[in-house]
């Protein structure tokens, strides 16, 4: 987005002349909403960051805790929205090797990808198009980076028709002592490694900041896993044999953003010769080089400038490009030459510190209640649940995700509400992680809405046994320009720093994406998608949501009749009101130090978080897992109508399969924690219907088979 | 201690975790070889391990087989060291020409990872040297180039071979792996090293990559 | 009306990038093959079609590619080939 | 020597069937092109390739193709065109 008058005038004020075309463009890139964080930066501040277990907060390019005494579990979250509804299968794609890069830069290695994808009703030819290309692309690229995708969120709306969300996290490992420094010094030479630049993707990030329009096709970018791949190699041979100091991404403002802001976060100054830079076309102009968003290329700031060559054998043995293009200098500013023509000389604190601006929120009038018919059939109502896309198994997309590659997953999509991943490294030690976002509550209640998804994630990582220690945000709304949208994106934050806090949960990176407007410039459902991560000392005890049959089922959490924002609400009536459910912080907390407590004991078979479409999704998904029955009684889930009592979506809750000759123990437990726990229902081996009882009355039946095909329905449009 | 290579070519990427079950299920020294160090006179085995090579670019295996690795495997192969090719690795040595067949896009035509069922028929040789006749293994497989297609599927079911139990991807004869030199040197399109260990299998499924590693072991010390 | 056979091809617009393309030359190069200068990969469809002449065929692949979204105008050239 | 553009298609052979094409055929069929008889898919890769002439440059592509197998006899069929 081109700068502002306002901006331009502020910029030549402090330099006292006019600004270069160079220096324009690398103010553009800088001052742009994606780099400068412009609209949010005061409200993200009221986010708790700040943990013992906490290594690095937000700031750099990735988060990292200490995720035991001897490893630091390294994270970030980004979205690729904009790409994605031009060029679906490589905007998605590039999005996953951007995000990759950034784990790289603190030193680690990537090791597994997480996704959460809002995509359009799949009920016209285009959203099916972007979708399957959406998919396809994360697939290619992760799959050839040998990095497994191992868990995710999808969505589907009318909202997301046209433009989708596509945001995509990567995790990585090392050892505490071995994340980088990031420390560069004046006379420390800039190595820029990997793919030439060329005109491909020029200034994609000002292109990211500004609502979509098709014509800005500039910033198409091809990605290329394999290159991305080589790089990863190379500098993990290159951390260990502790040859650098600093990595960076190229990211969005491309090679000037870059290294700006390694010279702003080290208070130095930055010469670049542009004419060193290895190009894709020989006629490339500075100001293209300079702010070129080509992707799969980094710079590398070698920890001691006499060790070069070692590095640079590294490179040559994976056959990748590199060259140095200048040096870090005491004067502190930003100098860039291009064959021996000054093109940029200024301040570098100018370069990081656009013109403060204050944009206004305005409340949208609040969403009324709607009573749902009383004649709806619920059985029917049932299958209609769970023939929902967002309800569906998600097989055609998670089976297109290599999600098994390294050999660590212990708990692969379907089977378990996180992913759990193995250390491998002669322990049984590990990790979990969910991701959520729930544009429908977002929508009636953005504070509530965000944190909901923190909660939802939390609960889930809890649910197989491990203790949370880390959440990233990504946000994605729309135009800041506008008060009636800013909102949501002031509120969301709100909520999360409040989620935050309550439970204890330190927020290690994030990222926002605004300007997710449509072509008349209404906002699309804004969401935060919400990663959490989780400890697990044994991961041969994490429970999965795969029941063993004639067993009971226990209900953790209390069910009111929560019907706001559900899914059956959007089901039967097509859009949603009233209020979401309530966040019930204290219960989360409590049911997140019982639920390790039961697999740590190993007390039940089968874990699995009560979410969208309530329980009655709930024990459908366990009845296909696990191809056994289950009878339930209505009653005992609330004192309430059934159809209340299967549909709502009251959070803090989770279901049990418990083992039978644990019962009266994990009751007990359950009571020592103050939870409610009321046994629903039973699991059958050898009766393979769900059936679901109100007051001696049979109010569902249905087969398992029917249950397969409507959960399954996905399988056939994707 | 018998020693086993993986080879690892630019963008190889499952070496690591078949390193780690040729150490703890083998229990065998295992190195990985960049291509084009690899002698094969140096090693009592040797994997060619999965995940991709090359972007798989042209299609899976091709640029990798044009690597001079090619000829030091091909000499292995007439000295009957024994050779497993893991998905990419199969599809690899289809392309060098020593295992019969080839690995076309999936009847689908999209990647496709989940757990799998393979029944193992006429087990001989090192790597099945634990298992027996008729024997059903779990493991998942994660490929887009996995249907097998030859023109006589005949006689590639008279040596050693795995049958897929329901096909995922169009293979012929439900083909997910095949053998020559009476099982001396095994492809399969499955991963094994994703199966070795008990916690890698969800509920309902077994790790049954580990017998091959572990035939693998018993094989190397005390022949077959 | 007889069945005609075309040829579509579709594949990345000259100013973006082709990574397999740029691979497969760069190692066909490094193979000893010194006189492939450059490669470009593209998909390509072979269609039998009903029409009235080679001319309507072409015209009618083309309307079904970009109606279909065989291709991407965005980031896709495409090339339409009439075989005989 | 001058440089040619040389293009070269590998698609399955009838005995390996084509599911994609099949697949792509049948979902046009019943978008409703009825028009389209037959879909095969493959793979185009364009050459620059220096040569004497436009036949010795398509020569030198078939070699080529046989030599690295980009394609393989066994399952592959391929089309060499001469572009201008
Ligand atoms: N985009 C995605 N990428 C990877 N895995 C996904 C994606 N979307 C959904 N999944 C996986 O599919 C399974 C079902 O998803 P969901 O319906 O959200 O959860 P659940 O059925 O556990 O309530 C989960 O294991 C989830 O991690
Ligand atoms: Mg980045």
């Amino acid at each position: 987005m081109p700068l502002t008058s306002f901006e331009i005038e502020y910029a030549q004020k402090v330099l006292g002349r006019k600004l270069t075309k160079e220096e324009l463009i690398l103010l553009e890139a800088e001052w742009s909403e994606h780099c400068s964080y412009k609209s949010t930066k005061e409200h993200l501040k009221k986010l708790k960051t700040i943990a013992p277990w906490v290594l690095i907060g937000p700031g750099r390019d990735a988060g990292a805790i200490k995720l035991f005494e001897d490893v630091a579990l390294v994270a970030r979250i980004e979205s690729h929205n904009h790409p994605s509804a031009v060029d679906p299968y490589n905007g998605a794609a590039t999005g996953v090797g951007g995000i990759v890069r950034d784990v790289l830069s603190l030193g680690a290695k990537p090791i597994l990808l997480v996704d959460a994808l809002y995509m359009g009703s799949l009920k016209t030819r285009h959203s099916q198009w972007l979708a399957t290309n959406i998919v396809k692309g994360i697939g290619d690229y992760g799959n050839r980076l040998g990095i497994p995708t191992a868990t995710g969120l999808t969505w589907f709306s009318k909202s997301y028709e046209k433009q989708p969300l596509v945001n995509v996290a990567c995790i990585g490992l090392t050892k505490p002592e071995r994340i980088l420094s990031g420390k560069v010094k004046p006379g420390d030479p800039i190595v820029l490694l990997g793919n030439t630049t060329g005109r491909d993707g020029f200034l994609g990030s000002s292109f990211a900041s500004k609502p979509l329009d098709e014509k800005d096709i500039a910033a198409i970018q091809v990605g290329n896993p394999f290159i991305e791949k080589l790089i990863i190699d190379a500098l993990l041979d290159a951390f260990d044999k502790n040859l650098l100091s600093h990595v960076k991404d190229l990211g969005g403002g491309g090679l000037g953003t870059a290294i700006v802001e390694t010279a702003a976060q080290n208070k130095v100054g930055v010469t670049v010769y542009l004419d060193k830079v290895h190009l894709r076309e020989p006629d490339l102009e500075p100001f293209e080089i300079l702010a070129s968003e080509s992707q799969e290329r980094m710079i590398v700031i070698p920890k001691d400038s006499n060790r070069l060559n070692e590095l640079f054998k590294i490179f040559d043995k994976y056959e990748i490009e590199y060259s140095i293009i200048g040096h870090f200098s005491s004067e502190k500013r930003v100098k860039m030459f291009f064959k021996n023509r000054s093109v940029v000389d200024i301040p570098v604190e100018l370069a990081v510190s656009p013109p403060r601006i204050s944009r206004k929120v305005s409340a949208p009038v609040s969403s009324f209640e709607v009573p749902f018919p009383t004649d709806v059939d619920i059985e029917k109502t049932l299958i209609s649940v769970l023939s929902s896309p967002r309800v569906s198994l998600k097989k055609a997309v998670y089976e297109q995700y290599d999600w098994g590659v390294g050999g660590r997953t212990v708990l692969p999509p379907g089977y378990g509400d996180s992913a759990v991943i193995w250390l491998r490294d002669g322990s049984k030690r590990g990790f979990a992680v969910s991701v959520r976002g729930n544009p429908r509550y977002v929508k009636l209640d953005p504070f509530t809405g965000a944190a909901l998804s923190l909660g939802d994630a939390y609960r889930r990582v809890s649910a197989v046994g491990a203790a949370p220690l880390a959440a990233l945000d990504n946000i994605n709304s729309g135009n800041p320009e506008k008060p009636n949208q800013h909102y949501y994106t002031v509120k969301m934050i709100e909520g999360l720093a409040y989620a935050s806090e309550i439970l204890n949960l330190p927020i290690i990176g994030g990222n926002v994406s605004l300007y997710n407007e449509d072509e008349k410039g209404s906002m699309i459902d804004p969401v935060t998608s919400i990663m959490v991560i989780g400890k697990i000392e044994n991961i041969t005890k994490a429970l999965g949501v795969v029941p063993v049959g004639d067993s009971p089922l226990v209900l953790i959490g209390k069910t009111e009749p929560e019907l706001g924002g559900s899914e059956v609400q959007e089901v039967i009536l097509g859009d949603v009101y009233g209020r979401p459910p309530v966040f019930r912080a204290d219960t989360e907390k409590k049911l997140a130090s019982f639920a390790k407590k039961v697999s740590e004991k190993e007390l039940a078979y089968a874990a699995h978080s009560v979410s969208i479409g309530g329980i009655a999704v709930t024990v459908s998904k366990m009845a296909y897992w696990g191809n056994v029955g289950i009878t339930l009684n209505s009653l005992a889930i609330c004192e309430c109508s059934p159809f209340e009592a299967l549909f709502s979506e009251s959070q803090a809750r989770i279901l049990y399969e418990v083992k039978p000759e644990s019962l009266q123990e994990f009751l007990s437990l359950a009571q020592s924690y103050k939870l409610k726990a009321s046994v629903i229902g039973h699991t059958l081996r050898n009766e393979k219907t769900i059936r679901v009882q109100h007051n001696g009355k049979e109010v569902i039946r249905l087969d398992l088979s029917k249950v397969s095909e409507s959960l399954e329905a996905l399988e056939k449009t994707l | 201690m018998s020693r086993v290579a993986i080879i690892k070519y630019p963008g190889t990427n499952c070496e690591e975790e078949t390193l780690y079950a040729i150490r703890n299920a083998s229990k065998l020294d295992g190195r990985i070889v960049w291509h084009s160090e690899f002698k094969m006179d140096e090693w009592d085995a040797i994997i060619l391990p999965g995940g991709f090579s090359y972007g798989d670019y042209g299609h899976a295996g091709l640029i990798a087989s044009w690597s001079k690795a090619s000829n030091e495997i091909e000499k292995a192969f007439e000295n009957d060291i024994p050779i497993l090719g893991i998905c990419n690795g199969f599809q690899i040595l289809t392309e060098i020409g020593i295992l019969p067949g080839n690995l076309l896009y999936n009847e689908s035509a999209k990647f496709i990872a989940r757990w799998i069922r393979v029944k193992v028929h006429n087990p001989k040789g090192p790597w099945l040297s634990l298992i027996e006749e008729g024997a059903v293994l779990s493991m998942p497989i994660a490929h887009a180039e996995g249907r097998y297609f030859t023109d006589s599927p005949e006689n590639v079911i008279k040596k050693p071979w795995m049958e897929y139990i329901e096909n995922p991807n169009g293979s012929i004869r439900s083909i997910a792996g095949v053998a020559e030199k009476d099982g001396i040197v095994l492809g399969l399109m499955p991963h094994p090293e994703r199966a070795s260990f008990p916690w890698q299998s969800p509920r309902g499924f077994e790790p049954g990559g580990r017998k091959i590693f572990e035939g693998l072991g018993v094989s190397l010390k005390r022949g077959w | 009306m007889s069945i005609y056979k075309i040829l579509l091809i579709v594949s990345y617009k000259a100013s973006a990038r082709d990574p397999e393309g740029e691979t497969i030359a760069h190692e066909l190069k490094s193979l000893g093959y010194k006189e492939v200068i450059k490669v470009r990969v593209g998909k390509a469809f072979f269609f039998d079609i009903e029409a009235k002449d080679k001319e309507e065929a072409s015209e009618k692949i083309k309307k079904i590619a970009f109606e279909t979204k065989l291709h991407n105008p965005n980031v896709h050239d495409i090339m339409v080939i009439s075989i005989v």
